[in-house]
């Protein structure tokens, strides 16, 4: 019991240690994984955060007008352990530090994040498809030479056959 | 016949009796969870905490349970506790400032008051007709059963003493007027032992931790006040803040009725800053004690305040 | 009479309906150790649903809770406020498909905040508490209206 | 014979003499119980001819007429001694003089017993008429404020108990035959209250607590109630051989029957003391105190509840009664030598008394039946009454005689109730019992009135006459009886809350589904009882009053009261204020309630939510009530067995 006395009188001698957030700020760590972040310029569309996504949060379908793929995120079954962060090719989807999660009844079924991206005209044959992304270029050639640039701009199809002609 | 005069209304609607023992009583309530937390070195509630929990529940639905067996009873229970208090605190002389009713300020009226709120817990507990409300009634029976006997043996200690050696002097008045004359109790090495016993009793009786068994959130949750909801409710947080303040006038009585000064205000200031004193250190005890078990609570307050009472009896009478 | 000043004193219970107990070691942290103290903002927590106020519901309603959680639903006083405390109970989380859950907490009761999170950080159950305050006020003025 | 002995000088053989009386009447009553009162089991049986019979019943008018009229009996044998040479010359006076209402009631009795026959109904109304109409007669007779002020109390409760049993006797048999013993029994109560000699006393005493009362109590003819009558019929025996021998003691040693001439000479020596210690020993055995063996020392539980709670309430108050005559009557001729006898005689009552409060008291938080719950709380608070007498201060005497008078209000009502409750759901034990406030609300606002006045709440009759018994106590220094008379006050709380719980709060359940309300007979007496305790606890000069006069006749100086406070010396107590301070607090509180118009609503009791709980698993019943106090209460029971040979532990009998 005497510890029990010490310790009552440590903390009746220095001030509360109370983190004052309602009324002021609070600690966050910096790797707190909270409400996921969503950048469309580097998302290219491969699906991999909502295959993994244990909870199914995310959605990733394509616009009804065929014009893109849209992101659509539903916080409140977002279970926050991060797989879309770490699987995402690109880092286009990456845990934020904001963890103010309370939301009224009304705003439930509002997703909280609801983005696309649009499709790209390929320049040979007009034909939709993906753009490609810095990110991913940067990782596959180590000097992105004109060539390099050229191709991004034709779709798969043109790609193929530019390459089946080289050879 | 009566004497209903304007100063004893007063007395009791106004001054040491109602509006100003409730309003002090639910302050000093909320000091003392105030109190608790910086102990634990958190903030706490703000000082009117307790009187807006008042004020909330007179806000709320009441709620009676459908299988109560007497819907009367479990009305009509929280008033007992809160009727035995207001009439405590009218007929409790504090020091230098209000002198008591003199007619029927008797220890033994006293005795009898001070089991009044835990009559009215009884009837409510058992009249809701919930289990764990009657588990609660009856540790709080046991309780009562263990207490009251340290409780008596100091009474009569201390009637003893402020009788000066011819036979016991019952009235209030004339213990604080003794004690003034001679040296309050506290100061006497012979009451030591009687002045802890009270101190254990204080805190069997306003189930602060040490003996926190009838309302233990642990198993019971809210024990005998389960059922209730609303106004009811909010009498028996009225009833815990005067039962508080009845307590700590009483060891005052008992034990420390110095007076500071000559004039009302400053005796006044001097009460309340000794209740402040008692609070805070029940609330030190609330803060790093945790809670006997029902056995272990009556095992220890059939041993330990007995023996110091009976101490100190021995004392008062043979030397 | 003081009706405007009810709530400043919000009285906290909270209902485990089969949850991982996550969401409940956080309701703890807010109210017991000295870093997220909620009685700062006059609350505490009651041991009975007759004393409570602003409910706090974790868990996805397994099956076996349900029926013991809609008794217990309309055991809690009139003008009061229903936070969902997790993901569970807002959309029965991980376990959406389950056969073992009775879907979401507002199939059985109009559910006013949602504190997503899993489990849910103290500071955004703190957020939780005062927006139901909010709320708490004008089902107060609602109730008495009535 | 005995009186022949003690003029001899020898008190031993007249004890032993007495002794053999009561083997003999062991013997006998043992012949009656199988002969009469057990089951016959035989073949059909036909009444003799009323003219075979003449003989037994010339012998029988003659035994009769002996018993009467003795010196008229003795008259013939005086004569012929005469002849044979040794005149008898002083033999006692045997003169029997019959109180005036003894014989209304008496007469009143043979009527019932002709007339009743027809109904229970008519039985019953009948001898509540007899004992309101003796009522009366009270005022021509010669007893002293303190003789009639019981008989009026006596025959008051009497007609309580009868109105009462108009409804409970309803369903048993030949209820005649238990109203002719009833107000027989009343009658032999009465003249020992009104009757100025010790030696009619004597007689009454006999009448009261003998054949009357075992034939009245063995009313349900099973062999558990005969059985259970017959050990209390030989407690009483006993407890007569005593007064028996002290009653002729006392008359060797004044010459007088009468108490006034009796107190006049009364010389302090040394068989006198020990005819004191006798006649206290009777009376406090009578009074049943320190209940080692409750079963033989009170009266049984099988009995019918009319004649139960009349004896407790009534009855066993002859005995403190008769106590505080025979110790003013030997305090008036005490000289300062020979003081301490009588002193040591009257400490060691009050103790006994205060050992009884806790003893019988701790018994009540054992039991689980509610009758033998409350014979306990009888014998506790007759050990007030006992303490409260034997202090012999004129503050002590007035509290013990308003607790005399409290405890028979409160008491009686506590037992209607409970008599109420077991006609409408036919079982005793409190264990299947519960709930019954929803069916039985009368009978439960009547009972908790009777629990907070035996507990001493404040407003009720209860507290005034522990205060005084305390402060009386205190002032004449006895702090141990005082601290032991305040505990057992807890003790009584505690055991009745037990009670309260589970008979009438907590879980309905369902043997009591079926239970309807007590009949207007039997609410009537309960209310009127109820409002007797509330008019006494908030106005006790009405009851201080009397017990004023009567101590001026015990040449006491007399309290100074009005009708509503009490003041002695410093501290005084006005229970009128307190009791307007607490309506005060009551209005006060009701105000609160009705400022605050929010909607109720009516919802389960809280058991985490679980539905499928049934009544009989989710109410705490009296047997696992306070498990810690009866393991401490069982253990010194034990440890009190081990230290006088016996092994074992507190058996419910």
């Amino acid at each position: 019991m005497a510890g029990f006395f010490k310790i009552a009188i440590r903390n009746f001698l220095n001030s509360p240690t109370t983190d004052p957030y309602p009324f002021g700020e609070t600690f966050t760590p910096e790797n707190y994984r909270g409400i996921i972040d969503y950048t469309p310029e580097l998302c290219i569309g491969c699906n991999t955060c909502e295959y993994v996504c244990p909870s199914g949060a995310i959605r990733v379908r394509e616009k009804e007008d065929g014009s893109g793929i849209s992101f659509s995120f539903w916080l409140n079954t977002c279970s926050h352990c991060g797989n879309c962060g770490y699987y995402c090719p690109t880092d286009a989807v990456f845990n934020s530090n904001d963890f103010h999660t309370a939301r009224h009844q009304s705003e439930k079924f509002i997703p909280t994040i609801d983005d696309g991206i649009s499709y790209v005209q390929c320049s040979n044959c007009k034909q939709k498809m993906k753009r490609p992304v810095e990110a991913l270029l940067a990782r596959a050639y180590e000097e992105i030479t004109e060539e390099v640039r050229h191709q991004t701009s034709l779709c798969p199809e043109c790609r193929r056959m530019k390459r089946f002609e080289r050879m | 016949m009566i004497t209903l005069s304007a100063s004893s209304v007063f007395a009791y609607l106004l001054f040491p009796g109602g509006l100003f023992a409730v309003l002090f009583g639910l302050l000093l309530l909320s000091m003392g969870r105030i109190a608790v937390a910086r102990f634990q070195g958190r903030v706490g509630p703000p000082i009117y905490q307790n009187i807006f929990d008042i004020i909330k529940l007179r806000v709320k639905e009441v709620l009676i349970p459908e299988d109560v067996t007497n819907k009367l009873m479990f009305c009509i229970a929280p008033v007992f506790g809160f009727v035995g208090m207001m009439t405590a605190i009218f007929i409790l002389p504090v020091s230098g400032v209000y002198g008591g009713t003199g007619a029927s300020s008797d220890l033994i009226v006293l005795i009898y008051l001070l089991a009044l709120p835990a009559v009215s817990h009884i009837l409510g507990g058992s009249a809701s007709g919930s289990t764990y409300a009657a588990i609660s009634v009856s540790r709080e029976v046991i309780l009562m059963f263990a207490y009251e006997i340290s409780f008596i043996i100091v009474l009569f200690t201390v009637a003893l003493a402020a009788g000066g050696g011819d036979g016991a002097q019952f009235s209030l008045k004339g213990i604080v007027d003794y004690q003034i004359t001679h040296g309050s109790f506290i100061s006497d090495i012979k009451m030591i032992p009687a002045f802890l016993a009270f101190v254990i009793f204080m805190l069997a009786t306003l189930e602060v931790p040490p003996f926190h068994i009838a309302e233990n959130d642990g198993d019971v949750m809210k024990g005998y006040l389960m059922e209730y909801s609303g106004m009811p409710l909010a009498l028996f947080e009225i009833t815990h803040a005067l039962k508080l303040l009845v307590l700590i006038t009483v060891l005052q009585v008992f034990f420390m009725p110095g007076i500071a000064g000559a004039s009302i205000i400053v005796n006044l200031l001097w009460f309340i800053g000794k209740s402040a004193a008692v609070v805070a250190c029940i609330a030190f005890i609330h803060a790093s004690m945790p809670s006997f078990r029902v056995d272990q609570a009556f095992k220890f307050l059939m041993i330990v305040p007995i023996l110091l009472s009976l101490m100190s009896l021995g004392m008062i009478l043979f030397f | 009479m003081f009706s405007k000043y009810a709530t400043k004193s919000p009285w906290l219970y909270r209902i485990n309906t089969g949850s991982c107990n996550g969401c409940d070691v956080e309701l703890a942290t807010t109210a017991l150790i000295p870093r997220f103290d909620v009685e700062r903002l006059g609350c505490k927590y009651t041991g009975s649903p007759k004393h409570a106020d602003i409910v706090l519901v974790t868990g996805p309603v397994t099956v076996r809770s349900e029926n013991y959680l809609i008794r217990m639903l309309n055991e809690i006083p009139d003008p009061r406020v229903i936070v969902a405390i997790g993901i569970c109970p807002i959309s029965g989380g991980i376990y959406r498909d389950s056969y073992s859950i009775r879907g979401p907490l507002d199939k059985h009761v109009e559910v006013d905040v949602n504190v997503s999170g899993c489990p849910v950080r103290p500071q955004s159950i703190l957020d939780g508490v005062a927006q139901a305050i909010g709320i708490w006020k004008d089902k107060i003025k609602q109730f008495h209206e009535a | 014979m005995i009186q022949a002995f003690v003029d001899s000088g020898n008190v031993i053989s007249s004890i032993i003499l007495a002794g053999g009386e009561l083997l003999y009447f062991l013997v006998f009553i043992r012949v009656i119980r199988i002969v009469f009162l057990d089951k016959y089991r035989g073949g059909k049986l036909e009444d003799l001819k009323i003219q075979k019979l003449k003989l037994t019943y010339v012998l029988l008018a003659f035994i009769t007429i002996g018993g009467f009229l003795p010196a008229f009996a003795v008259q013939p044998f005086v004569v012929l001694a005469g002849f044979m040479g040794s005149p008898i010359t002083d033999l006692p006076p045997m003169g029997i003089n019959w109180p005036l209402p003894v014989l209304l009631l008496t007469m009143g009795a043979a009527l019932v017993y002709f007339i009743g026959q027809k109904s229970n109904k008519t039985a019953g109304l009948l001898s509540a008429l007899v004992c309101l109409l003796t009522m009366p007669s009270l005022f021509f007779s010669s007893a002293g404020t303190y003789g009639i002020s019981f008989a009026v109390l006596i025959l008051f409760m009497g007609t309580l108990q009868f109105v009462y049993s108009v409804s409970y006797m309803e369903h048993s048999h030949k209820q005649y035959r238990f109203y002719t013993f009833f107000l027989l029994m009343i009658a032999g109560l009465l003249g020992v209250s009104l009757s100025g000699e010790l030696l009619s006393m004597f007689f009454f005493w006999e009448i009261m607590s003998g054949w009357v009362m075992y034939l009245a109590l063995s009313h349900e003819d099973d062999a558990f109630s005969v059985r259970e009558a017959t050990k209390y019929f030989t407690f009483n025996y006993l407890g007569a051989a005593f007064l028996l021998v002290a009653v002729a003691v006392m008359y060797n040693e004044t010459g007088h029957w009468s108490y006034s001439d009796m107190a006049a000479n009364f010389q302090y020596t040394q068989p006198a003391a020990i005819a004191i210690l006798l006649l206290t020993l009777a009376f406090l055995m009578k009074a049943a105190q320190l209940p080692f063996r409750i079963d033989y020392q009170m009266h049984p539980k099988p009995a019918p509840t009319p004649i139960s709670g009349y004896i407790s309430s009534t009855v066993l108050k002859s005995g403190p009664f008769m106590m505080v005559k025979i110790f003013f009557l030997a305090a008036a001729g005490v000289t300062a030598t020979t003081l301490f006898p009588l002193e040591l005689i009257m400490h060691v009552s009050g103790w006994i008394g205060a050992l009884t409060i806790i003893i019988a008291a701790s018994f009540a938080m054992l039991t689980n039946s509610m009758k033998r719950l409350l014979i306990f709380h009888t014998v506790s608070q007759l050990g007030y009454v006992v303490v409260g007498c034997s202090l012999m201060t004129s503050m002590g005497l007035a509290g013990g005689l308003l607790h005399f008078v409290n405890h028979m209000f409160f008491k009686n009502l506590l037992f209607l109730c409970a008599g109420a409750v077991f006609i409408s759901t036919g079982t005793d034990k409190m264990d299947k019992l519960g709930g019954l406030a929803r069916k039985m609300p009368v009978t439960f606002i009547c009972f908790m009135i009777g629990v907070l006045s035996i507990a001493g709440v404040p407003l009720y009759s209860g507290f005034v006459s522990k205060w005084l018994i305390y402060h009386a106590v205190m002032d004449s220094g006895f702090i141990g009886i005082a601290i032991l008379a305040l505990f057992g006050s807890v003790l009584t709380l505690a055991s009745f809350i037990k009670f309260m719980h589970s008979a009438y709060l907590g879980q309905m359940q369902d043997n009591v589904k079926d239970a309807k309300e007590a009949s207007w007979y039997m609410l009537l007496p309960m209310s009127v009882l109820a409002g007797l305790s509330i008019l006494l606890g908030i106005f006790p000069g009405i009851a201080l009053t009397p017990i004023n006069s009567m101590l001026a006749e015990f040449a006491m100086q007399p309290m100074d009261i009005t009708i509503s406070s009490v003041t002695h010396g410093a501290d005084s107590i006005d229970m009128l204020f307190i009791a307007a301070t607490l309506l005060l607090g009551m209005a006060l509180a009701v105000l609160v309630y009705v400022l605050t118009k929010t909607k109720t609503r009516k919802t389960h009791v809280f058991v985490c939510g679980v539905g499928d709980l049934t009544p009989e698993d989710s109410h705490v019943s009296s047997g696992n009530f306070y498990e810690d106090a009866k393991a401490i209460i069982k253990g010194s029971i034990r440890l009190m067995k081990k230290t006088i040979g016996l092994k074992g532990d507190y058996i419910e009998r």
